[in-house]
Formats: structure tokens, C-alpha cells, sequence
């Protein structure tokens, strides 16, 4: 894991090592004492906690108004917080797991996105929308999956995702202060074997910042969420055979920073972007496209993409081969180099 | 086995929904359907102008009181009627029409206390009238200058909603806010009702009852005990759509099956409309809600103005309706009891006019947003991605003079 | 005014859904409320085992026939706690148990005739046995090897569906087919009914109830007259949420507001979930669909083998439904009144064992799929672009060994 | 328009001249009398014919069992019409405005686009959803937006639009003969504007398969559905300045068929994308990711690209400077030569 090595840690006064989870729980509980008018609402966070746990204890503490057990029904869900965020609330939503986030597809592209828009600036709807993503845990259908391009197509929308524990516990308290809707995916996967020390008393760095985890001058990679382990895992190997990759978290997907992306491939010339989600009109088209005009003349090779595949999520058996992995990420090094 | 006591059955005067072409018997009993609203109608004016009372739902009302009733549905049919011809003279890029629906949105509208909140379809003209809204800020959002100008917080009147039943789930979770702010079911020092307690209308049309988000409105607000007004206006017809393309039952009973009221009233009786939203609105404040409310009512104009009723529905049953317009009965019952002089409905006749000419003057006064308003209000935080699109634009839109000339070409 | 009799209001042994944490008597009254069906459950076999009759819904049943139910039970609760088992062990990723709804699947799954279809939710492994499916082919979609298995034609049996909700909309659209194509409301040459009329039959749990989905098949069925049973198991909890967070009324009592029969079944009772839904097949098949059948059970074990229900749910109501075995009953009753010899209950006994042990070979020899297939079936037509991606994998795999050997870098 | 030069229609026998509205009613006309089992579903499809009139007629012709006046809930028609199709017929939804496809999302998403993979192939679920899209119209909010990227970023769906008459009457009747779902874009301002001689006897280039509508040296231009008339009136307009533009009408969205757009980049050098769509994460980023390598040393510029602008769309009366029109192409493409 990079987060022990993260700036904001650094100078931590007694840090304390903590899951991802753990950090997320605590960075809601942070959010709910400093605010009253944070909720919580989503399917089983309240007594369970979440499947997940993230909410865990919440309920107990704040009480069912303040942690809210919801009927079944995801559109229900963004529905009823806008209508909570316009009477002054700022809800935080949970989506049990990435696939059933469509049934709300409607309010969040219809309503959420645009009412501040409509309204011209009177109405705001500071709602976070936590999205447990992504695969590699061996679940069936639905469980596994990286809806996050929708959103980031999706203009109103703010869309970030978090790849370690302390930036866990810092962006989840950064969304829910924004007043402007918020997508937060969560890579689900590494919920419990994401460890990192976590001190409360640092500065974090602003939300809406990507990240340079690495520094390197053979090649660029370019991730996000569960994809940004496997990329300094990926440079960790390069390595060992004299290769030098630089490695980006993007942290913020809508609006994107790309700047610390330009500066690295001005430096290396070669940038691979890695992502679990289908490739076709995705965020890593978006990437490589904005490389290519801004780094036009330093490229020395096209921009390549490793993701999931153009197809649906394939039963958990197939997924190692699904998903981007060292090797494929590696594999996809060496075409650019040998470009 | 199958008995109606044991279920509700469909109404004999409801015809199979899946009926093909139909027969003789079957217009006339659709017409019957879509013109008479059943034994449960509540009614307190009847078509003829006719005083009638209610078991449940009677009111007592002040001729003033009535008076100025007839004053908002004259006003709003008159705003109505004026932006329409506005459309025709371009004016506008599109009307929806509220004709023939002016009671029960006054009805409704008027029963509402200050600190009330309307969640609106986008044919709620009149309710937004009542609410204090300046009818010349509803143009632009169909002359095409904004999506909705008025401040929704400030009017207790949310903007308008066109994807249909998307703020039915907005108004459930607005009126669960009502009641996490402890203003639901509150007695002040002599355990009398709080009159400072809230509760939430939310407006939407017969077609909309189809849709997944207003039965998830329905849920949420049983289950949260929301104080929220299900104000379902059926106008007979979701464009082309007769009601029993939408459901086999008269749509207030669909209330039965999530455990609270519903209640069928008589859309063109302003009277019944105002009590009956009064009794409702009163409910959910008290900690009853929610409520359904089906005003029973008719569009007497197209869809919008781009919209040929003559494809779809037979002259007869708009006829039938002319004889049960909103308007007529009270001005006949104001006159026939001599509440009303002559001058009264001359004075209204004037304000009216006026209110016509202050519209027109407004429309055609209202500015042509800049272009960087495409770009306004987005995001209520800064967006250096969207910023720089917008430099682009402007950039572009300064060097055009140059692209027309071709020069570099 | 607000007179239960005017609408259905909220059953006393329901608690207010916003009850924050409940005093004892509610607790007292949740437990009943959950293992008790009320007044309107239909019941034709009690806990107990002992036969009672129903004025609408009773039937009359061969022992062998009864037999056999008893026999279906006892191998279904037995592949369930062997897939369980093999979950535990490691070789399945996730199983979803239906201990403790045996009854509910086996009487609706042997009430269906062979041209009649079925949609499943995820849960209904009893159903699929009913259906002529190996349990076998159950187990690939939680191993992880496929997304389900059987032909969901040639079983008449739809595939698991976990996106809650969608199949209810699909199963209607089916119904709705049948109809076109004239599979519903025939008679033979004598006047009798056609015996091959068809009728579809969609499962669905409590919480599912809240779907938009649901309530939009609700629609379309009624509004089609589709021959469609909406099955839903109460099995009284949505994963930690009870049926209290999704209505407040009894979930059958939901299709009042639509204009169709709904019916609560003791759904434990395999005698009466077979009569009843024997009964809204039927129906539908002559064409007076569509039924709605809440089957008022209990979910034995975990949501799923991921899940902790000591997180949520007191042990005291386990015990209670523990008295309510569907199996128990059924073996109480044929023992009793000599319908059984003891050999019957040992070969049924040896019959499981046996299933069983077939299970857990089956299980490990399910062939992991080849990396190809991640392509597969993607399109039913030819697709360039997604044929580049699958040569791009397979080239790739290929190389792995010189990229491990990391010889290039 | 371009159509009248087009090849299938140049050995015209009789060639009637019509709109691509009665163009699109013909073909479903004629897809309904080749196969009994196509049916017709929407709102307001039967007796009023749909609101732009597309379907007018049918219902009178073919009955009501085979053009449905649905209950009002797209997740209904697309949910319903999933089932139908299982049962073996072959259903053509028409969602009434692009605005209002998001409620049927997750049918489209779940269910329509995985029941092919999910069941292996043993069902097939071929549904033809009609949206009439994009601005220019002057309409509200919601009837003037290009949700196409979407669903080109969805795995299982096939996604086309057509930009005149001629292929209008071939690509929906194809459409329909597919076994694949397929989402069929309609530029619904061009319905009555755009004419264009059809001779039904003419054989049609097939459904996935872009096209080239002009040729040109200097730059090429590509686009889809209303956006290829601007690109066309652009390059005649740039033609009377001695500017060759080619111009590329993609047809075809997903698969996507740029075999013809790299020829055409590796003479030209450049490549400017035109769509009304949102930017961020859209198909004109991955025509551009996809172009910048498969052209790498031929590019003389960066691919750039015409899009509506991330933003909500605009009231009515900005539409003007929110759409890519003439004179923002041909800005555009003068930066593109003068890279
Ligand atoms: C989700 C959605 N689908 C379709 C439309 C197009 N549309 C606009 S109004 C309308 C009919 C609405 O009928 P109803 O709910 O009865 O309200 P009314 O217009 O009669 O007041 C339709 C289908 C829409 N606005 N939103
Ligand atoms: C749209 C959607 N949201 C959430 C989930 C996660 N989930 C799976 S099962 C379940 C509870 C379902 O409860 P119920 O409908 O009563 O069926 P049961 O599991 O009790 O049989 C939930 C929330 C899902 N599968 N689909
Ligand atoms: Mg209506
Ligand atoms: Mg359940």
C-alpha cells in the first residue's frame, strides 16, 4: 500500500492503522458530529451497518433519524434525499453494491445533476452518493462492476473514488461538506485488506486533486480506485528490472486533474491507463484523448488503455482474467515502450 | 372462486382496458366514465350552481371568500388563455394549457397555509398563482430564457417538473424533512394544534400514477408517515391516453393498497376541492398523512399547444365538460344568491385585462439570457473543466467575425 | 374525519413503521405480527398437522400425491443445507438459502402445469427442482462459473434474477404475450376449458415490494389482463429490514389499489399454497388474471451465507417459526392418519442422502470456464470490435510466460 | 442533404421523394408485414401515431395488439417488452423524447443488454428502442439531449443512428431483423426537414457499417445522426475557400466501424469529431483515443472535437451557441490546419 508513504501522514502526531472501512466509518461519524444535518439513508445501514459495515454502529449512536433504514427501492432512495437536501438536509446515500445503482439512474441524471442548474444556483442538493465498486471478490452478478463513466459523461455530477485509507477517511468528510452532488466510489475489495496509519490531525489535500504516488521516467500509469494498488504494484515489479514508472491516482474523476498527468508524460512520453471498467466511451477515453491534444508532441507512443472488457461482468471464475492485473498492466508497458 | 367483496373489483363503468375497437355501448360508457365521477365524487357546488352538502367534507365559507375564489380562477384562466395566444403569436416556444382545471388547482392552491410546500407537474399554473408567483415569471421557461426563475424556497413552490413523477420522490423526501424538524403534530401551551406545523402538496397528472417513482412515493411516505398531499389531478386523458390505459380502477382507491386515505372530489368544484385539501393538508400536519386526493376534473384544450386532441377524442365528451365548467358555477351561484353584484364580475373582468396586458408587455420584454449562462450555475463550487469551456466558447464566439470573413482560408 | 371503514388503514398488530426503538409490547407485537398471518391467511394444514378446511380455497389431495410434496420438501431443504454446506467448505462463492420456504416453492411449483412459465428471483431453488431442474445446474451461478445454466425455455423456468424487481416487469411482458397469442381463455369443442391455456407465475420477496418494477407490472398486468400470478414470499425480512420498513399494511391487501385478487397464504402450509396457487393459475389461464399471492413465510436461515442476522433479528422469533415447520407438519399429518408406512419416510430419507452425495460431485467437477467465454454470447451477431478485444486477451495469455519471466524489461 | 448522391439509391428505378419521418413509418411499416411478430409499443404510439407521427397509422392498419398505447413508465415499456421478446416476438419501443429514457435505464442496463451473455446465448432478446434525439428544436428542458454515449458504453447493446431518409428506411427495418437489442437513434429535428429521394428496390449497405459522404485531402470530419448535415454544409462552405473536407457519417455507434475514418486520417492528417453530446467520457473521446493510435505517425494535429458543452442543456434560447454549428466546425478545423 502507497498511504503510508502519503504526504498528509507524514508528520503524524500518534497515527493509528486503520481499514479502509474503518476509515471510511469514521470519516462519516467525523461528518455527522460536525453537521447535524448529515444523514444517512440506504438499504440495511442502519442495525447491520451495511453489508459492508461501513455504517456500522451509526444508527446506535445518532439515531434512526439521523441513520435511515430505507424501503428497497434505489430511485426511492435519491429521490427522497433530494427532497431531504432541499429542505436542508445533506444526505449521504449508500448503494448496496455498483449494479443497483440504475434503478435511480433517473433521479440522479434528471434531478441531482440538474437542479442546481435549473433553479439557477437556488436550490442546492449536497448529496453523497456512496458506491461500493468494482470486482476481484469472487460474487455473483451485479456485484462486481464499474459504473463510474456514466457518471463522470454526466454533466451536474461531481465524481471522485478513493484508493486508500486515508484518503478514504479525508474524502468522504471533503464530499460531504461540498454543497454540490457528489458520485463516491468505494473500492469494495479493498475495504478490510487496505490498511494504512491514519492521522486525524493532518491537512488533507483538497478533494477535487489527483496525485503522484510514484515517480518514475520510463512510463506514466494512470488509475483510480482498486486499479491504483495494482498500478504501484505493477511499478513496484518494473522495477526490479530497471524500469521506472511513474504512478498517478487520479482521485477525482469529474472534474478531472490532469495536469500532474501532462507533466508526467511531457517527462516519460509514454502513459498507460488502467481501469476495471468497460473501455468503449469510458473515463480512460477521456484520458487518453486529452493527452494526446495536450502531450501532442511528447508522446512517443499512443496513449494505451487496460480495462475490463467490452463485455458484462463475467462469472467470478473468469474475473482474474477480466480485470487488469500486473501482468496486463506490465504486458501493456512493454507495447508502449517497444512502440 | 372469485367474489368483489373480497378484493376490489373493477368498476362496472370502467371498460376493459384492453377493450380493441370499441362499441357503441362501450363510448358511450367510456364517456359516461370520464364525465361522472362515481357515487364517492365529493361535491359541494354542483354544475348548476347548486349548494350541496357533505357528510364528511362540508366547509363554511364567507362570500368574500368565495368571491375572490372566482376572482383567481377568472385571473388564472385569463393568464392561461393569454400565454396560449402568446404561443400562437410566437411568443412562446410552447403552453401546456391548464383549461378546465382552474378549480382544482385553487381549490388546492388556496388551501394551503403560508408555511405549506407545493411540489408541481408543469401544468400547475394556477397553483403557482395562488402561491404568489408573478404569472409572467412561468414564460420563460416555455419562451426559452431559463428552466424556472422563481425561487422555489422563498414561494414554497417548487420548480416545474417535466419527467414525469420525479417530484412525487422529491416531495416525499421534503415533507420526511418536515417531520425530522419536529413541525408535524405539534399542540402549543393549551394543547391546542400548532398552527405553525407544515405539511407538503405534490402535484402530478393520471398518466404519472404508471410510473415507479410515485408508487415509491407512496411507500415512503406510509412508511415515514410523510405530511404529504398526493394531489392527483385526473384530467382524463396522458396525451392521447384515456385513464384506463393506466389503471383499472378509479385512481383514489389506489390508496387502499398502501394504507392510507384516498379521497375522489370534483375537480371543477372549487369548493369541494378547497375542503377537501383543507381536511388533507390539516392531517398531515396534525401527524395523519399522507393523503390522496384524486380531483376528478377534464383538459378542456390540447395537451400543449403542439399537441391535435381531433387525432384521439370525440367532440362529444369535451361538450359534456363544457357544461360542468369550474367558472360558471360559482358566478352563477354568486349571482343566483345575490353575493355578488354586477360590478363585481365587471371589475374582475377588468382586472383580468389588465393582468393580459401586463403579461403580454412582460413576454415579449423578458431579455435573451447571454451565452455564458450555458455555463452558470453547473456546480455551486468552482470547475477549471468546465471554466475552460466556457473560455473556449467565448474565445470562439469573439473570433467569429473572423471565420464569417473566411480570410484564412 | 378519517373512518377505517372509508379505507383500508393500518392493521393494529402492524407497528408504526417510524416506531424508534420499540417497547416491549411492540416487540411482543412484531413477533406476532411476523408469525402471525391474521384473519384472512388461508390455511388447510395446521403447525400442528392437523387438516382444516377453507370455505374458498380447499382441495382434494391423493395421499401419494401429498406424498410426493413431502417428498419434494425434504430432497429441496436437503439440497439447500448440502449447497450451504458446500459454500462453507469453500466450494461455492455464495449460497442463498430457502430453509423454511420448502412449502411456499414446492406448493407453487407443483401447481404449475408443464406450459406454464415461471420467473424466479435468486431464491427459488424449490421452484427450480418443481421445474425438472438439476440441482446441480443450480450451483455453477455460485461457484462462479456461469450466470445460470439451464434452458429457461425448454424448463419454463427464467434465470435467477438479483437486480430486485426487473423480472417482475419481464414475466409480465411474457403473460402479456401468451395472451396475443391466444394461449388464454380457449374452450375444447365441448365448451370446457382448453387444457392448454397457459398462465405465468413471477417470484418476488417482501422488500421487492417497494420497486418501482413491482408496481409497474402491477399496471401493465392489470391493465393487459395478463394471465400472470405475482408470487411474493413474505418470508418477513428484506436482508435486516423487516416487512414494517416496506408497508404498512399486509403486503397481499397492496392489490386493492390495482383491481385484482390478492390472497395470504400460510406459506408453510404446502396443502394450501398448492390450493391457492392451483386456483390463481387457473384463473389466469381462463383469462381473469392477473393474482396477486403473498405466501406469508419465514426465512429460516441467513440472507445469504455472507449475511449475520444475529445483527438484526431476536433468536426468540427463529424458535417461534421453528413450530411452524412446513416438513414437520406434513409428516405429522401423513403419520398420523396411517397415510404413510415408516419405509416411506426412510426411503425419502436414503433418497436425500443420496441427492445429496450427487450434489457434492457434481459441485467440485463443474469445469472452470475457458477464458474465451468471458466473450461469448456477448451478441447473438457477428461484433469486430469486441472480436479485436477477445484476439488482444488471447494473444496476451499466450505471452504470459515471457512476461514473467520479466526477460524483456 | 447528402442523400440523393448516395450510392444504393443512385440506379433508382421510380425514386419517390420523402421526409425521414415517412421514411421511418415506411419501414416499420414494412418490417411489420414481413414479420407478424413485430410489435410497436410506447405512449401515444396508436391512435395519435406517436407525437412526431412516426408510427401514424400502424395502429389503424395492424391493431391494437400489434401497436400498444402503453401505460405511462418506460421502465414498463422496456421491461414488458423484454418479455415479449422472450416469448418470441420482436418488439420496437418508441421512448417518446431522448430526456426520457432514464427511468427505462436500468431494463436496458440489467436486463436487456445481459440476458443474451447471462443466459449463454439460449435467449435472445431482439428489441429495437426508438429515441428521437438531440437540440435545435427550441423545446423545454429534457427533449433535446444526446444520451447515445451511454449506451455506447454499455456492453450487449448495439447502438445506431441515422442522418437521413434513405438510411432511415433501411437501418430500422435491419435494425429489426437483428437479434441483437439494439438502440436506434432518430435526429428528430431533421424529421420533416431532411428529404431525400428513396428507391425501395435498391440494396442496402449493412446496418454496422460507417460511411464516406464526401471526400476531401485537407481534414476529415466525422459525426453521426443530426450533426453530419452541419459537417456537410461545412464542407461546402469551407469547399468555396479551397478547403477539401471529408466528411464520415458513422452510422454506426456501437460496434463502432472507423476502419474508414483511419484511410481517411492517414490522407488527411486530421480529424475533427462532431457531436451534440456532452464531451467528458462520450464517443467522440474514444473515436479520438482510437484514432490517435491507430494513426500515430499520420496525425498531423490533434484529433479535436465539436461537442454540446458539459453542461445541462441549455434553455431554448441558447441552443444556438450550445450546438456545433458551421461556423464552430470551421473554427474548429482551422485550428486543426494551423497546428
Ligand atoms: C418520464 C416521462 N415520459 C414521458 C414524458 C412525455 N409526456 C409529457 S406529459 C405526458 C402525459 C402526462 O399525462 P398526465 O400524467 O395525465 O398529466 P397531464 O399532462 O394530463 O396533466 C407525457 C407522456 C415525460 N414528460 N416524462
Ligand atoms: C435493485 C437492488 N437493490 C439492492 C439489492 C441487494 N439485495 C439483494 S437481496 C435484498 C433484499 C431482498 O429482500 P426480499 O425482496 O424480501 O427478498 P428475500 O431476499 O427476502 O427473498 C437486497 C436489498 C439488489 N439485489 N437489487
Ligand atoms: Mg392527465
Ligand atoms: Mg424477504
Amino acid at each position: 500500500m502507497a498511504a503510508p508513504t502519503l504526504e498528509p501522514t507524514a508528520k503524524a502526531a500518534k497515527p493509528q492503522t486503520i481499514t479502509m472501512a474503518k476509515a471510511l466509518n469514521a470519516g462519516l461519524r467525523a461528518a455527522m458530529e460536525a453537521d447535524p444535518k448529515v444523514l444517512i439513508m440506504g438499504e440495511d445501514v442502519g442495525k447491520l451497518g451495511g453489508v459492508f459495515r461501513i455504517t456500522d454502529g451509526l444508527q446506535k449512536d445518532f439515531g434512526e433519524h439521523r441513520v435511515l433504514d430505507t424501503p428497497l427501492a434505489e430511485s426511492g432512495i435519491i429521490g427522497t434525499a433530494i427532497g431531504l437536501a432541499i429542505r436542508g438536509f445533506r444526505p449521504v446515500c449508500e448503494i448496496q453494491f455498483d449494479g443497483f445503482i440504475f434503478p435511480a439512474f433517473d433521479q440522479i441524471v434528471s434531478q441531482l445533476a440538474k437542479l442546481h442548474y435549473r433553479s439557477q444556483g437556488k436550490l442546492r442538493v449536497p448529496i453523497v452518493v456512496r458506491v461500493p465498486f468494482g470486482g476481484g471478490i469472487g460474487s455473483v452478478e451485479h456485484h462486481s462492476e464499474s459504473p463510474e463513466s456514466y457518471f463522470a459523461h454526466t454533466a451536474g455530477l461531481r465524481v471522485v473514488s478513493c484508493s486508500n485509507p486515508v484518503d478514504a477517511y479525508w474524502m468522504i468528510q471533503q464530499a460531504i461538506t461540498s454543497d454540490d452532488p457528489i458520485l463516491f466510489f468505494e473500492p469494495k475489495r479493498q475495504y478490510y485488506s487496505s490498511k494504512a496509519e491514519l492521522d486525524t490531525s493532518a491537512t488533507p489535500q483538497p478533494l477535487h486533486t489527483s496525485r503522484v504516488l510514484r515517480t518514475g521516467t520510463h512510463a506514466t500509469l494512470v488509475a483510480y480506485g482498486p486499479s491504483v494498488k495494482v498500478c504501484l504494484d505493477s511499478a513496484a515489479a518494473a522495477a526490479e528490472d530497471g524500469i521506472e514508472l511513474e504512478v498517478i491516482d487520479l482521485r477525482t474523476l469529474s472534474p478531472l486533474d490532469l495536469g500532474p498527468v501532462y507533466d508526467s508524460v511531457r517527462k516519460t512520453g509514454r502513459l498507460v491507463a488502467v481501469s476495471e471498467s468497460p473501455m468503449e466511451a469510458s473515463l480512460n477515453s477521456e484520458i487518453a484523448t486529452r493527452v494526446s491534444q495536450e502531450c501532442f508532441y511528447s508522446l512517443q507512443a499512443p496513449v494505451l488503455r487496460v480495462n475490463g472488457f467490452d463485455t458484462p461482468y463475467p462469472p467470478s471464475k473468469l474475473e482474474e482474467d477480466f480485470l487488469p492485473d500486473l501482468d496486463r498492466v506490465l504486458y501493456t508497458v512493454d507495447r508502449s515502450l517497444a512502440w | 372462486m372469485s367474489s368483489p367483496e373480497r378484493w376490489t373489483a373493477a368498476r362496472p363503468d370502467t371498460p376493459a382496458a384492453t377493450a380493441a375497437t370499441p362499441t357503441a355501448e362501450q363510448v358511450i360508457a367510456g364517456l359516461r366514465a370520464t364525465s361522472e365521477g362515481g357515487a364517492d365524487l365529493v361535491q359541494l357546488l354542483t354544475p348548476e350552481g347548486e349548494r350541496v352538502t357533505h357528510p364528511d367534507f362540508d366547509i363554511d365559507i364567507e362570500p368574500a371568500q368565495l368571491r375572490a375564489l372566482y376572482r383567481d380562477m377568472v385571473l388564472v384562466r385569463r393568464v392561461d388563455r393569454e400565454s396560449n395566444a402568446l404561443q400562437r403569436k410566437g411568443e412562446l416556444g410552447l403552453w401546456v394549457p391548464l383549461l378546465g382545471q382552474e378549480a382544482a388547482q385553487v381549490g388546492a392552491g388556496r388551501a394551503m397555509k403560508p408555511q405549506d410546500m407545493a411540489f408541481p407537474s408543469y401544468r400547475e399554473h394556477g397553483v403557482a398563482f395562488c402561491r404568489g408567483i408573478d404569472p409572467a415569471d412561468l414564460l420563460g421557461t416555455f419562451r426559452g430564457t431559463d428552466h424556472g426563475s422563481w425561487d422555489p424556497l422563498e414561494k414554497k413552490f417548487g420548480l416545474y417538473t417535466i419527467v414525469i413523477g420525479n417530484q412525487v420522490l422529491n416531495a416525499t423526501g421534503y415533507a420526511m424533512g418536515q417531520r425530522f424538524d419536529g413541525k408535524v403534530g405539534n399542540t402549543d401551551g393549551n394543547g391546542n394544534h400548532a398552527d405553525d406545523d407544515e405539511a407538503t402538496i405534490v402535484f402530478f397528472g393520471d398518466g404519472a400514477t404508471s410510473q415507479g417513482d410515485v408508487h415509491e412515493g407512496f411507500v415512503w411516505a406510509a412508511v415515514y408517515d410523510a405530511p404529504l398531499v398526493f394531489f392527483c389531478q385526473n384530467n382524463q386523458w396522458a396525451i392521447s391516453e384515456p385513464t384506463e390505459r393506466q389503471s383499472r380502477l378509479p385512481l383514489y382507491q389506489r390508496a387502499r393498497g398502501y394504507g392510507f386515505p384516498g379521497v375522489r372530489v370534483d375537480g371543477n368544484d372549487v369548493l369541494a376541492c378547497l375542503a377537501v385539501t383543507q381536511w388533507a393538508l390539516e392531517e398531515c400536519r396534525r401527524g395523519n398523512g399522507p393523503v390522496l386526493i384524486e380531483a376528478f376534473t377534464y383538459r378542456m384544450d390540447a395537451h400543449t399547444t403542439t399537441d391535435d386532441p381531433s387525432r384521439y377524442r370525440l367532440s362529444d365528451e369535451v361538450e359534456e365538460w363544457k357544461l360542468k365548467d369550474p367558472i360558471e358555477r360559482v358566478r352563477a351561484y354568486l349571482a343566483r344568491n345575490g353575493l355578488a353584484e354586477h360590478s363585481f364580475f365587471e371589475e374582475v373582468q377588468a382586472e383580468s385585462d389588465e393582468l393580459a396586458e401586463r403579461l403580454r408587455e412582460a413576454c415579449v420584454n423578458i431579455p435573451n439570457p447571454p451565452p455564458e449562462r450555458i455555463f452558470a450555475n453547473v456546480y455551486a463550487e468552482p470547475n477549471p473543466v468546465l471554466d475552460a469551456e466556457r473560455e473556449e466558447l467565448m474565445s470562439y464566439l469573439a473570433s467569429l467575425e473572423d471565420v464569417h470573413s473566411g480570410g484564412e482560408h
